[in-house]
């Protein structure tokens, strides 16, 4: 473990970002974003979450998929992907990074999403530990440990240190790039660290969502919850925007579109949200015709679809962006604890 | 951050080509303005979508052209049953796909066609461009005219003036659709 | 996909001489759907169009774009064309290439390029047309007039010689309207009972018209060919079968002391009455309001004077519902109250009248049995002034902003007929101007000034006061810029006229807009001055705006004339380019039923089935015989559930598309 | 507000039990001190989870439009400027007012949880009213806050306390009054601006939206089946903003389709994720429709017609629009 004060952590920023590109959690428009770093931005690590989530770098909200050029009646096809670039997001949190292995199961199964894959590839990613969860965190429901973050790079920041400590291949070889900046953490660090990470988990112990449980979900009985009769109540708060889907750093589901740009049709791919009506619309009509379906595909997807296929691994890691988000207050939390608890009230 | 590349594909995109400016074009149409010269030199044709009503705008612009009166050849009009089928999407929609002006042209007020049409509107396009205008898009850039049946001077000369307005004016960056320029 | 054929036309020189027709005949080739293009010297002639037959026939052509002159010159050619050949004429767009480009540009390479652009516009268009066909309704051969004065009962008797049923509805019980109420007319001077009565007798002898008096219009429904009118015929408590109108009742009814309408109210009549003596029909109504049986049950004179034993106090209203092809507006006028015309004493000296009522003194059958006389004395005046404009061309708040326009005459007109009579009465007119834009109107106005010598002052009135027992006038001479006092035995107001305040109530059920002074607005102010904005109903006389009696006779029969225009014909086509409402998008809010100016959208509670799921929604239909086409619906609807067929949204878009590729 | 939460609960239960409603609509506690949900209750023994206390901004009429069918007659807790919203959907027969059984609630100005993380206070517990005050207790101790700076941006200028249309109230004489900003002041700033510096203002602000739709979902008005942005057949759908000019065009349309009809209730940037002030896009239409066509509130009534269903022959020109600004 290497560490750095916290004073020198603009030249760790400037140094990573003389080769890559560097993400981290910036002020724009009142809302604190992963945006690009420049000289002089002022990071800010003091909210836990950043309005969108570090799946935006790896599955855009859209991405150009092909362009078909027409000269009279002629078209051409031209691949006309985004360039690839090499960066690095700074400043994620444990519940975010989780939230990779579910997106990397979906997208790199066969065949391979090359766009996924390519950034991917070219993603690095330095998580940050929560030295304050926030009253809706609820990712060690799921496994995550707030203290101990994960990543390519895990950081602490604590007593005016950064503490560094790279975890994969990626991860150390730019912290071999970087090693000049740092120097080791010692003992007293790895002890500083070993603290740092007891504070959080007293403080996860004392969260609202510490009791939150996924018993009810795990094993079998899956249609006896598609059936269960509190879908009914549960959906109708629910406005049908896709709030939750779109801040959710789980949610995978896309639609391809066409743009006629008057000289050829650009194709490229867009979030969706299956809370929207038009989902999965097909000639015949939608499949999930109604609200209450639509609700209940959501979370069916994250609690039971998604780990039936995926070795009991829920879609969802807990980082509470849909408690804050929500229009209407109606959340994961809510459907677990509802459907958790008696399934034919 | 990779997802959002728009913004710089936009600042190294090629400057709109000047798709209908021959060398030799008449230097009564051809009024090269400072600051609106293009890098090959030549001078920034505007693209103008005019609406008009089938019964008096239309037949105005008939009428200039029995008269023979000439104005730029970048204005294309789109003929309607009446002003109030002009949706607002429809301008945008001119906006988006590369046009620097959107003129509407309407029978005069009291004398539509449909009777009340045109004060329809004339509401309705009062609040769009006072929200396009709120929005910083040039207040210029739109523009309603009422011209009659009978006004066909006017309307070759408002088609002048206005094409004259949007040159000064320059290219229409901020409502543009960058994909529609590849 | 559509295969296009692309015609365009050197129109002689006129295109070809400035565009590059060859040029666009090969530019629009790579077009998407474009099968066949050619160019030809005059696409309209015979030789034109039997090209384009033939190209349809050939290349199997499933629309066509015309590269030409403006649509409005030759669409209907090239669609009769098309049409011919077994195309629907609505496959077919015009790209105007000459008035918009040939025309107005002088550049070649500048017009070629142009005319290429807005022939890609029209192919644009042209790949989401449908085929259209127009509507069609049947026409119930029978008309309704509501109102019967002059303009009611000269519509009725021009509709009903032509050989078409007519109704009446008149609201009181006699036909007639305002007209009876007059002595002369100007300026001719002929009596207008004589010249009207004979109509009225006409009007009601006609075997092709109906008279429902006392009655009025409740509620009306369909639409132009087809309209189902709801008419309430109120009880008259008098059998009109068996009443032979002998009078006897009149005479008998026992209370005498209800105000006259007929004379304006300056005399009193009995419950029982015949408006006046030529009423048609003549026949009594008993006014319940002022009948002693009905207000205090203890009375029956009139029903012991009748030998006929027409009296029928039972009587209560009867509804009828009749079906019409056309509706004429004829609600007429009435003199604006003058209330708050205080300065001038009308509420308080009874020696100050509106013309109307100075017309009813002048008349032999009015109140003074013709006799020029004061109301407040009985005695002849010496000195009578007139002032007109009094609410008209007003701007104080009080009055109307616009010209009556008939009081210019009939002041004259009243004025030369005190002065033939008495030529010892001094009679003054107070003007701001003298307005006489008729024929012989102006000679008439000189004849009252100069041959009668009444006194004309420009000047306006300030006020006019009791005094000694007279009246006493104080205005401002303009021309000689000094103060008069001119003392006075009768003042005549010309008060403005308005609209009758039921046209409103009638107005709505039809859909007819008023102006902001409440006359029914015209189709179109020059070129339709006779049709209202709704299809199938049309305006006569004072309803429309100020007019006198040869030009209400004259509006009268051109809307005779447009009825018959109408129901001359079998059946009603329509324009096929009308709204047309998704059922399954349509959210029922009614925003476009607000601004409709025909009033052609209506809603109905309906099941739609909504991706595979049936459900009950209020959606918008459209009349497609009312709607004139011009859309304002389709942009007020926010769902876009409304569109225009022939200028869809998607065709308009898909323009737009093309000329800003 | 919680002071009347017995009483609303007396009032549901005895409709209930009247059969004079077939269900409530209001909102059920949550799970934490600020996330109380819009519910339905069907019976008496439900209503214990009835909730209403500074956190209930949520504007219910919504629901009316797809529910109002399929519940029976719904008992409906509205705040003042609810009522607003529900008179709009009733004169655009989105909802029929026979359907709807409401009861007016007195509001002291909702509240905004954001507001407070915005102070930097992190893991909220506990918010307790105390009288001027809010006494946040949080993971990391206890915080004070004045309640006038935790209301709800639409609460900074409040239609007022009065019920447009309501079958009862309860509280609506005991609603706090609040500190009454002038709604159109942000417009009129942004107005002195160059174009360039609006332009610039609008393009950070739409450049952040994520075209989740939460703002016309929440949007009373935006009721449309479908929306012309979800119709393929349309020609303007998208699912995404796929350009600067897709930012734009969707909440350009979204304004003009609600102008008029748009009460200003501010749903569009209560629930904006994104943080973009969406309302000022409504209050500017608001703004120029009083200035240009002369006082207009949209839901003061039932039966009024928006102002672009209508005209006069006088209006004015649209190029004279900026003659207009900043009079009122």
């Amino acid at each position: 473990m290497l560490k750095l004060p916290v004073s020198q952590m603009e030249e760790l920023f400037a140094s990573i970002a003389s080769e890559q590109s560097l993400y981290l959690p910036l002020e724009t428009n009142g809302l604190i974003a992963f945006s690009r770093w420049e000289e002089g931005k002022q990071a800010r690590f003091d909210q836990l979450h950043c309005a969108g989530s570090v799946k935006d770098f790896f599955f855009p909200q859209t991405e150009n998929l092909a362009l078909f050029k027409t000269s009279g009646k002629e078209i051409h096809i031209e691949e006309n992907r985004d360039p690839e670039e090499a960066f690095v997001v700074f400043g994620v949190r444990a519940c975010d990074a989780g939230s990779l292995s579910i997106l990397d199961r979906v997208f790199y199964d066969e065949p391979a999403d090359t766009f996924y894959q390519t950034r991917r590839r070219q993603g690095l990613i330095i998580t940050v530990a929560c030295n304050a969860p926030e009253e809706t965190c609820f990712c060690h429901t799921f496994g995550l440990d707030a203290a101990d973050p994960g990543g390519d790079v895990a950081v602490w920041l604590l007593e005016d240190m950064l503490y560094w400590d790279s975890r994969t291949e990626k991860g150390h070889a730019l912290t071999e790039r970087l090693r000049g900046l740092f120097e080791e953490a010692g003992d007293q660090g790895e002890e500083t660290v070993r603290k740092g990470k007891a504070d959080i988990g007293k403080i996860i112990d004392r969260l609202p969502l510490r009791d939150l449980s996924l018993e009810r979900f795990a094993g079998d009985g899956m249609m006896e919850k598609f059936d269960a009769p509190q879908w009914e109540s549960l959906q109708e708060a629910c406005l049908g925007c896709g709030t939750c889907t779109f801040v959710c750093p789980t949610c995978h589901c896309y639609d391809i579109r066409d743009f006629d740009t008057g000289h050829g049709i650009r194709r490229f791919r867009c979030w969706d949200s299956c809370m929207f009506s038009d989902f999965t619309l097909m000639a015949h009509g939608n499949p999930r015709p109604s609200r209450l379906a639509r609700f209940r595909q959501r979370f069916m997807h994250k609690l039971a679809y998604y780990p039936e296929n995926h070795e009991g691994l829920y879609a969802c890691v807990g980082c509470g962006r849909c408690i804050t988000k929500c229009p209407v207050s109606m959340n994961i939390t809510k459907v677990i604890k509802t459907l958790g608890v008696d399934q034919h009230a | 951050m990779p997802m959002s590349t728009e913004s710089q594909v936009q600042a190294n995109a090629p400057a709109k080509a000047p798709t209908n400016a021959p060398a030799n074009a008449p230097a009564n149409t051809l009024i090269n303005t400072p600051g609106n010269e293009e890098k090959d030199g030549k001078a920034f044709r505007p693209l103008i979508v005019s609406f008009c009503c089938n019964w008096c705008s239309y037949a105005g612009a008939d009428l200039a052209g029995s008269s023979r009166l000439t104005y730029p050849a970048d204005v294309k009009i789109i003929r309607v049953p009446c002003s109030c089928r002009i949706n607002p999407l429809f301008i945008l929609r001119a906006f988006q796909r590369g046009a620097d002006g959107v003129i509407v042209n309407g029978c005069h007020p009291g004398d539509c066609h449909y009777s009340t049409g045109n004060f329809y509107t004339r509401r309705r396009m009062a609040l769009l461009f006072s929200m396009l205008d709120f929005l910083g898009i040039e207040k210029e850039r739109t523009r309603v005219e009422w011209v009659s049946a009978a006004e066909g001077a006017r309307f070759a000369s408002v088609m002048r003036e206005f094409v004259e307005q949007i040159r000064r004016l320059g290219e229409n960056k901020k409502l543009g659709d960058i994909r529609c320029k590849e | 996909m559509l295969k296009i054929g692309v015609f365009v036309c050197w129109c002689g020189s006129n295109i070809a001489g400035t565009v590059d027709v060859k040029a666009v005949v090969e530019a629009v080739k790579a077009e998407p759907g474009v099968v066949f293009s050619t160019d030809y010297q005059y696409m309209c002639s015979e030789g034109g169009q039997s090209a384009i037959r033939q190209a349809i026939k050939e290349y199997e052509l499933g629309g066509v774009v015309i590269c030409a002159c403006s649509p409005r010159m030759h669409e209907t050619t090239f669609r009769k064309a098309a049409e011919a050949a077994g195309l629907n004429p609505y496959m077919v767009e015009i790209a105007n290439i000459r008035e918009h480009c040939s025309w107005i540009h002088k550049d070649k390479e500048e017009a070629t390029e142009k005319a290429v652009v807005l022939c890609r516009a029209a192919i644009a268009k042209l790949n989401l047309n449908k085929p259209l066909f127009p509507g069609e309704s049947g026409v119930v051969k029978r008309a309704l007039v509501i109102g019967g004065g002059i303009a009611g009962i000269q519509t009725a008797l021009d509709i009903a010689d032509a050989g078409y049923e007519v109704d009446i509805v008149e609201k009181s019980p006699t036909i007639g309207g305002r007209m009876a109420q007059l002595d002369k007319t100007f300026p001719t001077l002929d009596c207008a009972a004589c010249i009207l009565t004979p109509k009225m007798v006409e009007a009601a002898a006609h075997e092709k018209i109906r008279l429902f008096t006392y009655s009025e219009v409740e509620e009306v429904s369909g639409y132009v060919g087809s309209f189902r009118v709801k008419i309430r015929q109120k009880a008259r408590s008098v059998n009109r079968e068996l009443c032979n109108g002998c009078g006897e009742c009149i005479v008998k009814c026992p209370s005498k002391t209800a105000s006259n309408a007929f004379d304006e109210g300056l005399s009193k009549r009995s419950a029982i009455y015949i408006p006046f003596a030529q009423a048609v029909p003549n026949l009594p109504v008993i006014d319940r309001e002022a009948c002693l049986r009905f207000q205090t049950g203890k009375c029956g004179l009139c029903e012991i004077a009748c030998s006929a034993k027409a009296i029928d106090y039972e009587q209560e209203d009867e509804t009828i519902t009749e079906e019409y092809g056309a509706i004429v507006l004829a609600t007429g006028y009435r003199p604006m109250s003058l209330d708050r015309y205080d300065e001038f004493q009308y509420s308080q000296s009874p020696d100050v009248l509106t013309s109307l009522e100075f017309e009813r003194i002048l008349n032999a059958s009015g109140p003074t049995g013709g006799s020029l006389l004061r109301l407040s004395n009985g005695e002849k005046p010496k000195s009578i002034v007139f002032i007109q404009c009094v609410g008209s061309r007003s701007d104080d708040g009080c009055g109307k902003s616009y010209c009556s326009k008939i009081c210019c005459m009939y002041t004259a007109k009243q004025a030369m007929l005190v002065k033939d009579k008495y030529p010892d009465i001094d009679v003054t007119v107070f003007y701001i101007d003298v307005r006489t834009p008729g024929k012989n109107f102006d000679e008439f106005y000189r004849r009252a000034a100069e041959a009668y010598g009444v006194r004309y002052v420009k000047g306006m009135v300030g006020k006019v006061a009791e005094w000694k027992g007279r009246l006493q006038v104080q205005a401002v001479d303009l021309l000689e810029d000094k103060q008069l006092l001119i003392d006075a035995d009768m003042v005549v107001l010309a008060a403005a006229i308005e609209p009758d305040p039921g046209a409103r109530k009638i107005g709505a059920m039809l859909a007819v807009n008023m102006d902001q002074n409440d006359f029914f607005t015209e189709a179109h102010p020059k070129l339709r001055p006779v049709e209202s904005p709704t299809a199938g109903v049309f305006l006569s006389g004072m309803c429309q705006g100020p007019k006198d009696i040869p030009e209400t006779v004259a509006q009268a029969g051109a809307a005779a004339v447009k009825v018959l225009g109408l129901l001359s014909k079998d059946k009603l086509v329509g324009n096929p380019c009308v709204a047309i409402s998704d059922e399954t998008l349509c959210n029922g809010c009614s925003s476009c039923e607000a601004l409709c100016p025909y009033d052609a959208i209506t809603f109905e509670e309906k099941q739609v089935m909504v991706q595979g799921r049936r459900e009950t929604r209020r959606v918008a239909m459209v009349n497609e015989t009312m709607c004139q086409g011009c859309g304002a619906c389709t942009v007020a609807c926010p769902s876009g559930a409304m569109d225009l067929k022939g200028f869809t949204n998607r065709q308009i878009m898909a323009e737009v598309d093309a000329i800003c590729r | 507000m919680q002071r009347i939460i017995g009483k609303m609960r007396e009032k549901a239960k005895e409709l209930l039990e009247a059969g004079t409603v077939d269900a409530v609509l209001g909102w059920k506690k949550g799970d934490f001190a600020y996330d109380p949900t819009p519910a339905f209750f069907y019976s008496t023994d439900e209503l214990d989870m009835l909730a209403y206390d500074g956190f209930c901004g949520s504007n219910l009429s919504k629901y009316l439009v797809e529910y109002g069918k399929e519940k029976g007659k719904v008992l409906v807790f509205l705040k003042p400027c609810d009522t607003y919203s529900l008179n709009q959907l009733v004169s655009e027969h989105r909802v029929d007012r026979e359907n709807v059984y409401v009861v007016g609630v007195g509001c002291d100005g909702m509240l905004d949880v954001q507001k407070l993380r915005d102070k930097g206070i992190a893991g909220i517990e506990e918010i307790e009213e105390a009288g001027e005050d809010l006494r946040i207790h949080t993971l990391y101790g206890l915080k004070t806050c004045p309640r006038d700076e935790a209301l709800l941006k639409k609460c900074q200028s409040c239609k007022g306390k009065e019920h447009k249309l309501f079958d009862d109230r309860i509280g609506a004489e005991e609603s706090r009054d609040i500190a009454n900003e002038d709604r159109f002041a942000e417009v009129a700033e942004l107005e002195k601006m160059s174009p360039e510096e609006r332009f610039a203002f609008w393009r950070a602000a739409l450049s952040s939206c994520i075209r989740c739709n939460a703002c016309r979902e929440a949007c009373p008005v935006c009721s449309c089946h479908t929306c012309i942005f979800d119709n393929a057949r349309s020609g303007v759908d998208a699912k995404a903003n796929a350009s600067e000019f897709e930012e734009n065009l969707f909440h350009i349309i979204r304004a003009f389709h609600v102008a008029g009809r748009c009460s200003d209730c501010g749903e569009c940037s209560r629930v904006c994720p994104q943080a973009i002030p969406l309302h000022l896009l409504n209050r500017k239409m608001i703004k120029d429709i009083q200035s240009f066509y002369g006082a207009f509130q949209a839901g003061d009534s039932a039966d009024q017609c928006s102002p672009l269903l209508s005209y006069s022959p006088d209006d004015i020109e649209p190029d004279a629009f900026d003659r207009w600004k900043g009079v009122m």
